[in-house]
């Protein structure tokens, strides 16, 4: 493996058997995360007695924020908040519902790049697996491609993307956005697939030579199994990238429907309405903790192969 | 789509109820700045014309008019200096038509700092949104004898006023139609009541000598050139449109609400507020709306061809050609509706009074 | 050089040369507009032109990135070692690290803008020390907890102090895992660093070039400033790379 | 015809840091059914060879024949079973699913290959363990299953490196003492690398010798101890007169015997 | 005094899925400068043993007593010097700094540090690979750098679990000799695991032969083979009269001895 590639990717660690997760590890971790969230809520509050409303400043350098009502609202005008509407308009929806489909909307686009992501990732890292010549002129160019700021990608995809029709299909607004989260969550994929499609060790490899199997069916029976620990943290990261590459893109191409779309649209009222903002933004980080939670599930009924899961 | 239209052609037994169908891009997301299309659709004038009209959305990222330049739309809404970059990178667009025949950008500042003029930003932060919104910020204080570059601070502003209200940004640009109403619905610490206009001071781009025409309607001069069929759309749309602005003008409240049942975040005295500052962009057009007036057109190409930005490029290099603009399709559109006997110009056109309440709300 | 560092660094090249060409062919043989999609061509002589600009927007970001890089990357160290040594700040600090990883930056920016103000760095910083953290927090963790049973059992039969094991077993011990984190840390904080100019603030940086530029449709401009983005990656990556074969190599390895 | 045969066969591998001269001149024939041990110090090219005959490596230069074919044509043919010194086994699979591997890479039906697996894991002794997981093995009971893999397909050549390396002694011997009987009863070829003098001894029909840099055939040290091999073997004067014969050879100089005799 | 002392000596190992007895009423003494072997089946507890006494572990029943003090206070005061199975080394230390490390944590000199190692590598024939790092050293020469470094403090105790383990057989037999000769010179006690019956044979005074399940003493092995061993008894009737001997006890079962005889 090329220096690049090992890079991203995991260490290897030793093959301990991964204990199947009881249902009390699995109450427990949600105990710890409403801790958490009431103990990041104590601290806000905190923070906000303590701080002076402007603030604190180290020479030229604000290090503290600013803990004025308009800056941080206190935690339960934001709750109170999210359940009022909207806007004053009649029939206007609660800034709840509206949040709750809105993150819907933009999980199913982000799934959906997480989807072509994950595929065209798991392909091109089998490409790589199959050919070092593919993965030393690769690697290095799959790297670099993170550091192509999406703001740069979005009218690309959205302008080509426009130019698509075939027979009655026509390209919509929500592909440009599920492709430019592919583009984010392809890498973690690849990165991870490949260290894991390189993951068994020499004499697993050679006993499938001695054995005259295929390439097809080394990677079938021996190279994706064995990927399974290295592949499902990719994954899981990939879902999160998904959906961070969904809000950015919904926002940039102004595909309406989505939270990134809420994000803008409820921060123009930022200056009179401060809480609403902040609903929003929370709705994203828990959109991103749900798409990761929910490709965890896809582990749920691999336990065999986690016998080395890397974290 | 214009093959579309072709089709309808075709088949003239079916030509009565087949609408041709439009796309008309917008620059940003729905909201009353936009209230004379939805109007428009909302009051059956595009299908009165034989079009099926849908509107789409823009985003930070996009470029109305490039979706334009590439066909997938018909018609785009663009301010005329960006518009006039894209030409110079190889758009093929032309202005049909000029809605707003003022700028609404200020450059606001709280009253107790004392800026009423572009001179005095020098060694203040000035923000701005960038996004090529700058422009005529950047051409008054040229004009004022400051260097953009080094003779003030520049700063990116955000989608709300919340870095102006803290005092990290001296003067701010606001469009009159929507930050300006965002400082006026927020909380002034203070009184615990909202601001008034009279807590702030604001440079007019139109006073200063520096304002560069906004909302047009654009074309696709390719089509406009070779397809006759694209014509007629054209003009149809155009007279449509205009009837849904004059629509506007003159039920505000009634615009307001066909807007606000589009599904724009923005409360309703903030959209209200907003319809009567776009009608005031609008009104009073002495040659008729949408009619491009030669002297704000030179004056926008003017400022465009010498105005640095602080990355020392200008808008565009070039003097535009002649395709940039017409007033042939406006000029139809305009005679039919004057023989329909609608008022066009809105010579006593009287701005109505809106109380922003806090939020927008 | 061996064939296999021959391939290394020449396939990446040829590969990239070939793009290049294909995309200028392309761009050029199938007339498309600048307003499309701008030739190679047209964005090297763009960057040619805004050279110092490129020089200084890209300085104002490696600042960004580099300060926002350290900051999250000893806060990462410390909370790693705090939890290797209790139970309690792992149960905490673990998942606050996996929320973490999958915060949308994006839409805590314009928050932190309002918070820490939109003319001071701060914010932007405090995204890539975010986004820093996660990586280097569960790549430390994992460092410290691999401290191999016959060195903890070596080290006790010397009758060594806490101080001691730490010194001269944990610490050395976790320093590759560290700089596994690091190495994925600094690429992302680059990105981070960018998208974090996305809404507002200084207007000294990549992203608010990029953004200018390309809403003036003045693309080849903006892809001039994508290329000073890349190269910006590239250097705190080598530069990454270049530290821990240092270390490596006082390690013997 | 011979199951493997090789003729003036090295190997060379290039590196970044020069060419090591792993094997040189190897000549050396294994007759079908015999039961040849390799021994030799750390880095003499056991391992090597075992690979060239198995058609993991190529040989740089000589000709190796395996049952008169190429050792590629019987790597394909499946004409041999192997074990390599760590077990190898795939983690995710049960016991009886390793075992079954090589029959189901071959397309040997599930019910077929259901019986073999049962068949072979009570050779090894892990009828028990059928159903468990690798990691819930200790290191000598993998071995097993890899020893068991490697017969799944009756091979008429075993090849085997190092395979009782991780095992205690006790259970060390019982798998040699169950390794004769199979080999006998199955009449495999067997070419069997070790690092121990007494295993060598107590398996083959001949312990070829190995002396390291470059890799070649030092002795051919026959062994003469009948067919039947039990446990009382190992404490006969034969026995122990063969060790020290291999010892001798190994070491280089002949050391005074005392007190016991080569038979 | 002895340099070991247990009597009734009994571990259980308390996990989820229940207790293991991994060693039950142990009674053992070693004397100082003795050299005591302890073999027997995987499992049975040797390296529980081993541990008990280096105070890596508590034992749950029974007294323990080295030198006379617990084996808490013989840790503190570094009365022994242990080496593991695995080598252990720290891969960021070059040979020289991982032999001085004891010596390092117990605040010794650099100078005096630096004249040791020398000293100590020059004993296991590393002079040359001072400056080395671990994973430029094979496996042999890893063990050899850890028995060095166990020697550095010059115990009174020596504690080796399987350290050879990893070694091919003819550097194990160099290593074999080189060990009895250095407990000799130093006059250190040496409680030594192994696997392998040659080797208990060959370097130890007496063979403690051990059960499994729960671990107990089952026979202990007298070995008088005279104090000058050199590579010449490996070929002796009187090394395979021993080797036989506790080949027996390890077996349970007295196997007839053919031709040999113990002396
Ligand atoms: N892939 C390789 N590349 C370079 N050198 C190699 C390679 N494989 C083996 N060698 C070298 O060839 C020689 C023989 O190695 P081989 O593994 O056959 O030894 P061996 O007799 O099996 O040793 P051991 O008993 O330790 O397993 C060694 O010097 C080794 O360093
Ligand atoms: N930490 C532990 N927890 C639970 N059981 C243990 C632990 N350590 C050892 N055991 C059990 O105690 C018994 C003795 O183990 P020990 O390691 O002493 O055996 P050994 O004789 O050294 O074996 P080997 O020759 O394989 O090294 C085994 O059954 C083992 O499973
Ligand atoms: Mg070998
Ligand atoms: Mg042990």
């Amino acid at each position: 493996m090329t220096d690049l590639a090992t890079t991203l990717a995991p260490e290897r660690t030793a093959p301990v058997p991964v204990r199947p997760r009881e249902r009390s590890t699995v109450g427990r971790r949600i105990l710890v995360g409403v801790l958490a969230v009431l103990l990041l809520a104590a601290l806000w509050e905190l923070v906000k007695v303590v701080v002076p409303d402007g603030g604190g400043h180290l020479g030229e350098a604000s290090v503290l924020p600013r803990t004025d009502d308009l800056a941080m609202p206190h935690v339960w005008d934001i709750v109170d908040r999210v359940l009022q509407p909207e806007t004053s308009a009649t029939g206007s929806p609660t800034v709840l519902s509206a949040m709750l489909s809105a993150c819907w909307f933009t999980l199913r686009v982000a799934l959906a790049g997480w989807l072509v992501g994950s595929i065209g990732g798991l392909l091109l890292a089998a490409l790589m697996q199959r050919w070092q010549l593919a993965e030393s002129a690769l690697v290095p160019w799959v790297v670099l491609s993170q550091t192509v700021p999406l703001i740069a990608l979005a009218p690309l995809v959205v302008g080509w993307g426009g130019r698509i029709h075939v027979g009655t299909f026509e390209w919509q607004r929500w592909m440009s956005v599920a492709l430019i989260a592919s583009y984010l969550a392809f890498f973690p994929v690849t990165i991870g697939a490949l260290r894991g499609f390189q993951s068994p060790p020499a004499a697993q490899v050679e006993l499938f030579r001695a054995q005259a199997a295929s390439w097809n069916r080394t990677m079938l029976s021996l190279r994706l199994p064995a990927s399974v620990p290295y592949l499902l943290p990719a994954l899981r990261l990939g879902a999160a990238t998904a959906v961070v590459g969904a809000i950015v893109a919904e926002v940039s191409t102004g595909t309406k429907g989505g939270i990134g779309r809420l994000i803008i649209s409820y921060a123009q009222s930022a200056s009179g309405d401060p809480a609403k903002p902040w609903a929003a933004i929370a709705a994203a980080a828990l959109l991103g903790l749900v798409a990761a939670g929910l490709v965890s599930l896809l582990g749920l009924g691999l336990g065999r192969y986690r016998y080395a899961e890397v974290r | 789509s214009s093959d579309s239209g072709g089709e309808a052609e075709e088949e003239p037994s079916m030509s009565s109820e087949v609408l041709i169908p439009v796309k008309l891009q917008l620059q940003w997301f729905t909201q009353a700045q936009f209230a004379g299309y939805y109007a428009a659709i909302d009051q059956g004038y595009y299908v009165d014309e034989g079009l099926d009209v849908q509107i789409v959305e823009g985003g930070t990222d996009i470029v109305p008019q490039s979706v334009l330049a590439d066909g997938s739309v018909d018609y785009a809404i663009a301010w005329v200096p960006k518009a006039l970059a894209s030409r110079e990178q190889g758009a093929g667009i032309t202005d049909v038509a000029q809605i707003f025949q003022r700028s609404g950008t200020l450059q606001v500042s709280f009253a107790d700092k004392g800026i009423s003029t572009a001179a005095d930003l020098e060694g203040k932060t000035v923000g701005n949104w960038g996004y090529g919104n700058e422009f005529e910020l950047f051409a008054g204080m040229t004009k004022a004898g400051l260097d953009p570059a080094t003779d003030v601070t520049l700063v990116q502003q955000q989608f709300d006023m919340n870095a102006f209200l803290a005092g990290d940004i001296d003067a701010a640009q606001a469009m009159t139609y929507n930050e300006y109403a965002q400082l006026l619905e927020a909380e002034n610490p203070e009184t615990g009541e909202l601001y008034t206009a009279d807590d702030f001071t604001a440079i007019d781009w139109n006073d200063e000598g520096t304002a560069m025409l906004q909302d047009a309607i654009w074309a696709n001069s390719e089509k406009l050139a070779s397809d006759e069929e694209y014509q007629e759309t054209t003009v149809k749309f155009i007279k449509a449109s205009l009837k849904g602005w004059i629509y506007a003008r003159d039920n505000p409240e009634e615009a307001r609400d066909i807007v606000v049942a589009q599904g724009s975040q923005l409360g309703n005295s903030h959209q209200l507020w907003q319809t009567n500052e776009i009608n005031k962009l609008i009104w009073p057009s002495p040659d008729g709306i949408g009619m491009i007036d030669e002297d704000a057109w030179a004056q926008t190409v003017d400022v465009a061809l010498t105005t640095k930005n602080d990355q020392g490029a200008t808008v565009i290099t070039t003097e535009p050609d002649a395709e940039a603009y017409t007033n042939e399709y406006v000029e139809q559109a305009l005679a039919e509706l004057r023989d329909e006997g609608v008022d066009v110009s809105g010579e006593d056109f009287e701005p109505i009074e809106v109380t922003l309440e806090a939020g927008g709300n | 050089m061996t064939a296999s560092a021959v391939r290394r660094w020449v396939a990446p090249v040829v590969l990239g040369v070939l793009a290049l060409l294909l995309w200028q062919a392309f761009v050029v043989g199938a007339g498309i507009k600048p307003y499309l999609l701008p030739s190679p061509t047209a964005i090297v002589e763009q960057l040619v032109l805004v050279l110092p600009l490129v020089w200084s927007a890209a300085l104002a970001t490696g600042m960004n990135v580099l300060v926002g890089l350290v900051v999250g990357s000893v806060v990462a160290v410390g909370a790693a070692v705090v939890a290797a040594r209790s139970r309690m700040a792992d149960t905490l600090l673990s998942p606050t690290a996996a929320a973490l990883s999958v915060m949308p930056i994006v839409a805590l920016a314009p928050a932190l803008n309002t918070m820490f103000g939109t003319t001071s760095t701060t914010p932007r910083r405090l995204v890539v020390s975010v986004v820093v953290f996660a990586p280097v927090f569960v790549n430390m963790l994992r460092g410290l907890r691999q401290v191999q049973p016959v060195h903890r059992d070596l080290l006790k039969a010397y009758a060594a102090t806490p101080r001691q094991i730490t010194r001269t077993v944990t610490i050395p011990g976790a320093l590759p895992y560290l700089f596994t984190g690091l190495r994925i840390a600094s690429s992302t904080a680059v990105i981070a660093a960018i998208v974090a100019e996305y809404f507002g603030g200084l207007q000294n940086g990549l992203g608010s070039r990029i953004t200018s530029a390309a809403s003036n449709s003045a693309y080849a401009r903006a892809w001039a400033f994508v290329l000073g983005a890349i190269l910006l990656g590239l250097v705190f990556y080598l530069a990454t790379l270049a530290l821990e074969r240092t270390v490596a190599r006082r390690q013997g390895g | 015809m011979s199951a493997v045969e090789a003729r003036g066969v090295g190997k060379v591998f290039s590196s970044r840091s020069g060419d090591v001269v792993a094997l040189e001149g190897i000549d050396l024939t294994v007759a079908a059914g015999e039961f040849v041990a390799l021994i030799g110090p750390s880095g003499c090219g056991k391992s090597t060879l075992l690979r060239l005959i198995a058609d993991l490596d190529a040989p740089t230069t000589g000709e190796l024949t395996v049952f008169g074919k190429t050792p590629q044509q019987a790597r394909e043919a499946q004409d041999y079973g192997i074990a390599f010194q760590q077990a190898g086994l795939l983690p995710w699979r049960t016991v009886t699913a390793n075992v079954e591997l090589p029959l189901e890479l071959h397309g040997v039906g599930k019910a077929e290959r259901a019986g073999r697996a049962r068949e072979l894991l009570s050779l090894v002794g892990l009828d028990d363990f059928a159903g468990h997981f690798p990691h819930q093995l200790s290191g000598g009971m993998q071995q097993r299953v890899a020893i068991a893999r490697s017969l799944a397909e009756r091979p008429s050549l075993l090849l085997m490196d190092e395979p009782f390396g991780a095992l205690d002694e006790m259970t060390r011997e019982r798998m040699q003492t169950e390794l004769v009987r199979i080999c006998a009863e199955s009449g495999a070829a067997v070419v069997f690398v070790t690092h121990s003098i007494p295993e060598a001894v107590f398996l083959s029909q001949r312990v070829v010798v190995m002396s390291p840099r470059p890799g070649r055939i030092s002795a051919v040290v026959p062994v003469n101890l009948g067919d039947v091999r039990g446990e009382g073997l190992r404490e006969d004067a034969s026995f122990f007169a063969a060790v020290t014969a291999v010892r001798e050879a190994l070491h280089g100089t002949p050391v005074t015997a005392r007190g016991v005799d080569l038979r």
